[in-house]
């Protein structure tokens, strides 16, 4: 382990926090340990109680999704600087995907019972962790949102007169007119059944 | 005090057949000579033989979404108001043939010029705001690094007689806008008819040697002439419309402007303002090909800003809704023209207001979204 | 009246050297005028390309802006034009008209730190001005790429982003949205790249291409980062057909994108972005 | 064993719209013989009902893509009945020139593109354009005379919109009909060589005892106006159509088959007009028929292509001359105002007689519709060429049969299309 | 000539007046031109000779109206590598989707002899609305060239210039007088789609309608127009219900003017 001195200095060198007031660091300091994963390591998997969240320091985490039967889905790499895990902060504090290292990582982390425990009594703490946490929430979710817009276009021409029409087509086909069509074959059928 | 006048600014005085004379001459020099002639419903701007196609006795009354061609009791052959479609016809054909180009033996294809020009045209009766209009495409068409050569050279040969207007339309603004009623640059010849019981001449000054030339024979005007001439346009200069261009310039900066819903209600997104307004220059290509495929030709359509695929990109139209293409074509028009070509791209005719169908009126409209106060 | 200037809407004929296939939709063409002679254009400029009897398309030069004896485009088969651009082989001739619009002021940057980010497609409008930048590398500070692409399938330009990579003045980062295969490295939008890219934010120009929401989001990083609007520059595309502001398709607000860009310094059009149905 | 042979033309080319031919020969006897109609029903009859009365010549030139004049004019006259309209001269003369475009286009095509080659043993023009493509080239172009007509006056070949009721919306201007004439003279001297060409033919001997029904004008080869006729001697208005001519409705068919209550299939058409009106020929369609070796009698339906032939000389001089005659009318319709009643119009479309009855509300609006066209009329006469035909032809093969039936049905030019159109018929078990 | 493989064009018809199908025999001066270029397999208008598919190209015309038309339509998507449909029939059900509006128990009331013959729907509707259509060709009935211009683009690999704006920009490039401006006749233009080569304008009659709804129909406004110009709500109903009365924006505007 660390010396706690040193955790502080890796603290204050980090962007995440950049500029905090120097009792509330020592509260952190408190909660805080420096770890080391090798690639393949987990830093934490899903459903799993979220005990820690981290700070990585350096090398790349996969945040990903297991499936059964084929290789996990890769959600988004986070490298130097960003953060991993806040399922601590939402109950029920459970981690809702898996973190893998990709490469060697050292990472920071933060036991979630302790920190908790001091915002929970020191209202500017709490405040202070929180005003942190929400960007890099918000910035996360933006990112993710991103990336399910398919951004730099699909790969597969849109025809515009082909698809266009079809499309329109197969809708107002299954609405009305394929329904209509299938009830009229029915009743055909049965028509040549009767005659 | 009478000053004796210089000679390249001859003012002359032709009655009718004088005019005609003129148109004659025109035609002799081999100029295609366009003017207004009635068509069943409407004075248009034709190939015309002679002063006998001049719509005599014709006006017009206009207003939103309304045209109707009035009798008058002087017998003027100017009085009409406007034509429903502006010079830009003549200048700037609805189609033109960008060029041709043929496979050739052995791979590639070889590209031929469109067709040798027409011969050059003399356009009658060129109204104030149509010069002004017909300058601002001009400075589209060879203002910046790019110049349509047919554009220039089509305006650089033509030789154009403007007609001062004696009255205005309900739908007239060039007062606001800065370009009429009053003939002041880009003519060969300038008339001003004068009717009253006695007589009906046309006062006749040369803009340019070429126009002087045209002049020559004909009998010089008197003062008194000259100052009836002056005269008449000082009626048209009683307008009901009008447009303050600067505050126009703020419409760029009201995308959101509830009016633009408004206006989408009643907008047809038909494209008849962008097709009749005598600035409006956007153009489409067409690629064509013969059945088997060895001759190709392109060729250059009048577009419209009100269509879909104007604004298409691959995926899908940038504007697929109506407030938004109006909200361009007007914007573009009274705002952003500015910024590219350091004037206004609107030159107060009125056409858009005639012939939109359901009468949407580019002055109101302006106003409401600037909040000049009038509505 | 002075001289009348040729016609800028008739097109020139290229003869096509070579084809090579970038992705399974996207190849890049190199072509020589069939008449002989150079072509010199600025780096982020575009040509209108014509397939004969089929139309016209602008796309942007991919090419390296010091070697005039060939001009080279990257394109992606999306619509007809293209699709049929892509039915060309060696030895076929197309129409060219241009260069046109306005360039990547890589000139300009000398001095800086250089950001790229590219998204999809978007690199091969980047390529000359990082061609140009690397014949200058000396002039400036970090050199750095940051590209994302949808799959690993989807990275346009591999080899050479590859050989990129491996030059020490030269910081290439690559991701995707979805990570297929054997693919180890980044995973997420181009935008976090930016965080990340280690260059002085307050001391870089940054050349952004993409599609427009990507470049919307990579100007707003870039931003949030601490580089100044007027450190960014963007390629903006819109509905052209004539390429020389004369048919007025491109226009957006006050622009013709085709002669006022495609290449925009960013804190002119900021606003513009946030405008829907522009 | 019985020899059984059931020979089925499931859908018959190079005719208009959708027909089939069904017969059953049992032992050297046709004991079946079906000309069908599948062409769906349209049920014009009963949309027109509340429609204004000005619409309706529009809306019934829908019936049918090849003579929509038959239908545009038809319903303009009936309107006009009721109106009590007159329409001036130069108006006149705008209708028959027009529907004379419409028979030059019509026969030019039937003639050449749809009957010819059955007599050339080809499958199509196109084969005789491979044989001889001056010729097909020539047929276009006469066809395209007769289109420029109809897009002159009407906008458009196919549902021209310049009609209506009391005449047209906009008078052609002298120069443009002048414009047709150098393509008439033309005309003319091409369609006196169709009838040689034609003439030349091969025909099967077949003599029909048919009562030809047409409509009959003392001054002219009547084709948008007159009384009707039949060689059985009535002679009667056109009003009193419905008075002679009932309908008939048979399992086999989706249109009505058209019969006069005196009992004798009635023949419609080329033949019957012929027949009828010879003496209003003019001499130059006289002296082609003559020449060709028609007699002023042709009973024989294959004979058809020729008569079609000669009233294409015909139509191609009438055009000619009205639009060497041409003045422009002073106001391009007629108008009156509107009063409730009931009106007939009818005129012979290039296949025959269409006839148009309708009855109209104070208001404009149509209370009832009927219309009786050409093809309905002759599907009786029809079915009676095919028995003879296939009769003689029992001892050739199926193929050899069959064509040749397809053939005695292109006799007729039949316009399938609007046969169907008048059928006000139950679907099935909605 | 060499026998090249030419694409096998084949012409289909279901409910209608031939009248789409005869402009493409009405091409005098391109006839030949084309049959040269594409192969006529299937067109029984002008031809016994059939060819068995698949098709290159199908032009489909006339609506769907009977049992028996659904079937048809999907054999000949599935015998058809492009499917084109022509005129207003095969786009929107043609004038004879008036059915659609009534019930058509009430057209049979009437005399008729033996309703059992007869197989038919009781709608009309347009080919698309069973089977997809790779493109659509307005008009009651289509523009030859249109037509022509469809086939030659599908031929030459490229898009057809087939316009989906208003009618009106057509009658302004032709510098046809706007009648309803000038005249104040009742005109479909504004919310028409181009393409018919500006006839009845020319012809000083109010547009119909028969090329169907524009791009972006603001039938609405335009109604209120009309009725500002003196036509009844009637007239307006009536107006929009004709040829392409099926089509959505004027089925629509139509019902709304009951």
């Amino acid at each position: 382990m660390v010396k706690p001195e040193n955790l502080g200095r890796i603290i204050d060198e980090h962007p995440f926090f950049q500029g905090i007031d120097a009792t509330l660091r020592e509260l952190l300091v408190g909660c805080a340990a420096n770890e080391r994963f090798d690639a393949g390591q987990f830093l934490f998997r899903q459903g799993q109680s979220a005990k820690k969240f981290f700070l990585i320091r350096a090398g790349t985490v996969a945040v990903e999704i297991d499936q059964p039967g084929r290789p996990p889905i890769i959600i988004e790499t986070i490298a130097e600087g960003d953060i991993a895990g806040w399922a601590w902060m939402v109950e029920p504090y459970q981690s809702t995907f898996d973190a893998r290292a990709m490469t060697l990582v050292r990472a920071l982390s933060f036991d979630a019972q302790c920190l908790r425990r001091k915002m929970e009594a020191d209202p500017a703490l709490g405040f202070e962790v929180m005003r942190r946490f929400v960007p890099v929430m918000a910035h996360r979710l933006a990112a993710a949102r991103l990336q399910m817009l398919d951004l730099y276009g699909p790969t597969k021409k849109p025809k515009p007169e082909k698809t266009a029409k079809p499309e329109k087509a197969e809708a107002k086909s299954k609405g009305r007119n394929r329904a209509a069509d299938a009830r009229l074959e029915k009743a055909e059928s049965k028509k040549k059944k009767d005659g | 005090m009478a000053k004796a006048k210089r000679d390249d600014v001859a003012v002359t005085v032709l009655d009718k057949d004088g005019l005609g004379d003129f148109i004659k001459n025109l035609r002799k020099s081999g100029y295609q000579v366009f003017g207004p002639r009635r068509d069943s419903d409407a004075v248009i701007y034709d190939l015309i033989d002679g002063a006998d196609d001049l719509p005599a006795g014709w006006g017009s009354e206009q207003k939103g979404g309304h045209y109707r061609l009035r009798r008058r009791d002087d017998g003027a052959l100017f009085g009409y108001g406007l034509g429903p479609q502006g010079w830009k016809r003549q200048l700037y054909p609805p189609r033109q043939k960008l060029f041709a180009a043929t496979r050739k033996e052995g791979g590639g294809f070889t590209l031929a010029p469109p067709a040798p020009p027409d011969p050059p045209m003399a356009f009658i009766g060129v109204r104030a705001c149509e010069l002004a209009a017909i300058a601002r495409q001009a400075k589209v068409f060879g203002d910046r690094d790019f110049a349509d050569p047919g554009y220039q050279r089509r305006l650089a040969e033509a030789l154009i007689v403007a007609v001062q207007c004696g009255e205005a339309l309900d739908t007239c603004f060039c007062a606001s806008m800065g370009t009429g009623p009053e003939v002041k640059a880009g003519f060969d010849v300038k008339l001003t008819e004068l009717i009253d019981e006695s007589r009906h001449v046309f006062v006749a000054e040369a803009g340019t040697p070429r126009g002087a030339k045209l002049l020559k024979a004909a009998k010089p005007a008197s003062p008194a002439d000259i100052k009836a001439a002056a005269q008449v346009v000082k009626n048209a200069e009683i307008q009901q419309k009008h447009l303050d261009p600067a505050a126009a310039r703020a419409l760029a900066a009201n995308p959101e402007h509830p009016r633009w819903d408004q206006v989408a209600a009643r907008c047809l997104t038909c494209g008849n303002c962008t097709m009749v307004c005598p600035t409006c220059f956007c153009t489409t290509v067409e690629d064509v090909t013969d059945l088997k495929g060895d001759n190709a030709e392109r060729w250059r359509k009048w577009d419209s800003c009100f269509t879909t695929d104007f604004s298409y990109i691959h995926g899908g139209a940038v504007r697929t809704e109506a407030r938004s293409r109006y909200r361009q074509w007007i914007t573009h028009k009274l705002s952003t023209w500015v910024d590219q070509f350091d004037e206004t791209g609107c030159v107060g005719c009125g056409r858009c207001i005639t012939w939109c169908p359901v009468g949407i009126d580019i002055t109101e409209e302006a106003a409401a979204i600037t909040g000049q106060g009038r509505n | 009246m002075n001289v009348l200037p040729h016609d800028p809407m008739v097109p020139v004929p290229f003869r096509i050297e070579k084809v090579r296939r970038d992705l399974s939709d996207t190849f890049t063409m190199e072509m020589v005028p069939e008449a002989g002679g150079d072509f010199a254009f600025r780096p982020g400029q575009f040509n209108m390309l014509y397939v004969f009897g089929v139309g016209e398309v602008p796309i942007s030069i991919s090419g390296d802006p010091a070697d005039r004896s060939v001009l080279v485009h990257t394109t992606r088969a999306v619509g007809t034009v293209t699709e049929a651009l892509d039915a060309l082989k060696p030895g076929d001739v197309l129409g060219v008209r241009g260069p046109f619009g306005t360039a990547w002021p890589v000139e300009a940057a000398f001095g800086h730190d250089l950001v790229f980010v590219a998204g999809g497609v978007g690199l091969a409008p980047l390529r000359p001005a990082i061609y140009q930048a690397m014949a200058h590398r000396e002039r400036f500070g970090r050199v750095i790429v940051l590209y994302g692409a949808r799959t690993p399938e989807d990275i346009l330009y591999k080899k050479e982003l590859e050989r990129w990579r491996g030059r020490f003045d030269l910081d290439v980062l690559v991701t995707v949205d979805r990570a297929t295969g054997k693919w180890g490295g980044n995973v997420g939008v181009v935008t976090n790249l930016v965080a990340r890219g280690g260059f002085d934010p307050l001391n870089t120009a940054s050349f952004v291409c993409g599609p427009e929401v990507m470049m919307r989001y990579a100007a707003a990083a870039l931003e949030k980062k601490g580089v100044a609007r007027d450190n960014i520059w963007v390629s903006v595309e819109r509905n052209m057909k004539c390429g020389c502001g004369l048919c007025g398709h491109c226009q957006w607000g006050p622009h013709f994108t085709c002669k006022d860009g495609p290449v925009f310094r960013f804190d002119g059009i900021a606003d513009l972005f946030q405008i829907r149905e522009l | 064993m019985a020899d059984i042979r059931t020979i089925k033309v499931e859908a018959l080319a190079r005719v208009e719209g959708e027909g089939s031919l069904h017969v059953k020969i049992r032992d050297g006897v046709i004991k079946e013989l079906h000309f069908g109609i599948f062409e769906p029903p349209r049920f014009f009859e009963a949309f027109l009902r509340g429609r204004d009365f000005r619409e309706v010549p529009d809306i019934t030139a829908r019936i049918c893509g090849i003579c929509p004049i038959a239908y545009l004019m038809g319903a303009s006259q009936a309107m006009e009945d009721i109106l009590g309209i007159q329409v001036t001269k130069p108006i006149r003369d705008l209708r028959r020139l027009v529907y004379c475009g419409e028979w030059i286009e019509s026969h030019a095509l039937h003639v050449y593109m749809l009957h010819a080659p059955d007599f050339l043993g080809l499958a199509d023009a196109l084969e005789l354009a491979k044989v001889d493509r001056t010729l097909v080239e020539k047929a276009l172009r006469l066809k395209k005379i007769g289109n420029e007509i109809l897009e002159t006056i009407g906008g458009r070949a196919i549902h021209p919109v310049g009609l209506r009721v009391g005449g047209f919306y906009k008078a052609p201007s002298k120069r443009h009909l002048r414009a047709l004439e150098e393509n008439l003279k033309w005309a003319v001297e091409t369609s006196v060589a169709t009838v040689k060409l034609v003439g030349g033919f091969d025909f099967p001997d077949i003599q029909q005892d048919y009562n030809f029904m047409a409509l009959h004008h003392a001054d002219e080869y009547a084709i948008h106006e007159g009384r009707l006729i039949t060689s059985s001697g009535l002679d009667f208005p056109v009003a009193q159509f419905l008075d002679h001519v009932e309908e008939e409705h048979v399992p086999w068919s989706n249109a009505l088959h058209g019969k006069p209550k005196d009992g004798l299939a009635h023949h419609v058409g080329p033949l019957a007009r012929y027949n009828l009106n010879y003496a209003q020929l003019g001499n130059t369609a006289k002296e082609a028929a003559k020449d060709a070796g028609l007699s002023p009698v042709v009973r024989n339906p294959f004979q058809s292509i020729v008569v079609r032939a000669v009233e294409l000389v015909q139509v191609c001089e009438d055009a000619l001359k009205i639009v060497q005659n041409y003045t422009e009318p002073d106001a391009p319709y007629v108008d009156a105002p509107v009063k409730a009643g009931e009106g007939h119009g009818c005129t012979e479309a290039p296949r025959g007689i269409c006839y148009h009855r309708y009855r109209i509300h104070a208001d404009g609006s149509v209370q009832d519709a009927r219309i009786v066209p050409p093809t309905a009329q002759n599907q009786k006469v029809m079915e009676l060429d095919l028995r003879k035909v296939v009769q003689a032809n029992l001892d050739k093969s199926d193929d050899e049969i069959k064509w040749r039936a397809e053939q005695a049905i292109r006799n007729y030019d039949p316009c399938i299309s609007c046969a169907t159109h008048f059928l006000k018929l139950e679907m099935d078990r909605g | 000539m060499s026998e090249r493989k030419r694409p096998k064009l084949a012409v289909w018809k279901f409910s209608s007046c031939d009248g789409c199908q005869l402009t493409l025999l009405d091409c005098e001066d391109e006839l030949l031109a084309l049959t040269e270029e594409v192969r006529i397999s299937y067109f029984l208008e002008a031809t016994r000779k059939v060819e068995k598919g698949p098709y290159d190209v199908s032009l489909v015309e006339g609506s769907i109206t009977t049992p028996h038309d659904i079937k048809a339509i999907r054999e000949v998507r599935k015998q058809s590598k492009l499917l084109i449909t022509i005129g207003a029939c095969a786009t929107a059900g043609g004038i004879q989707a008036l059915r659609n509006f009534k019930n058509v128990k009430d057209f049979i009331r009437t005399v008729y002899a033996h309703p059992e013959y007869i197989d038919t729907l009781t709608t009309s509707t347009a080919i698309s609305d069973h089977v997809p259509v790779d493109f659509e060709l307005r008009g009651c009935p289509v523009n030859k060239y249109q037509m022509l211009e469809v086939l030659n683009a599908a031929l030459n690999g490229r898009k057809p210039n087939i316009p989906r704006h208003s009618q009106c920009i057509e009658c302004k490039e032709s510098g046809t007088v706007c009648r309803m401006v000038a005249a104040g006749t009742a005109c479909l233009g504004p919310v028409t789609q181009a393409g018919c080569g500006t006839l009845c304008p020319g012809k000083d009659r109010g547009c119909y309608g028969c090329f169907g709804p524009m791009e972006t129909p603001n039938t609405a406004a335009l109604a209120g127009q009309l009725l500002a110009l003196g036509q009844t709500g009637r007239d307006v109903h009536r107006l929009f219900r004709t040829y392409n009365a099926n089509a959505d924006a004027f089925r629509k505007e139509s019902d709304s003017h009951g």
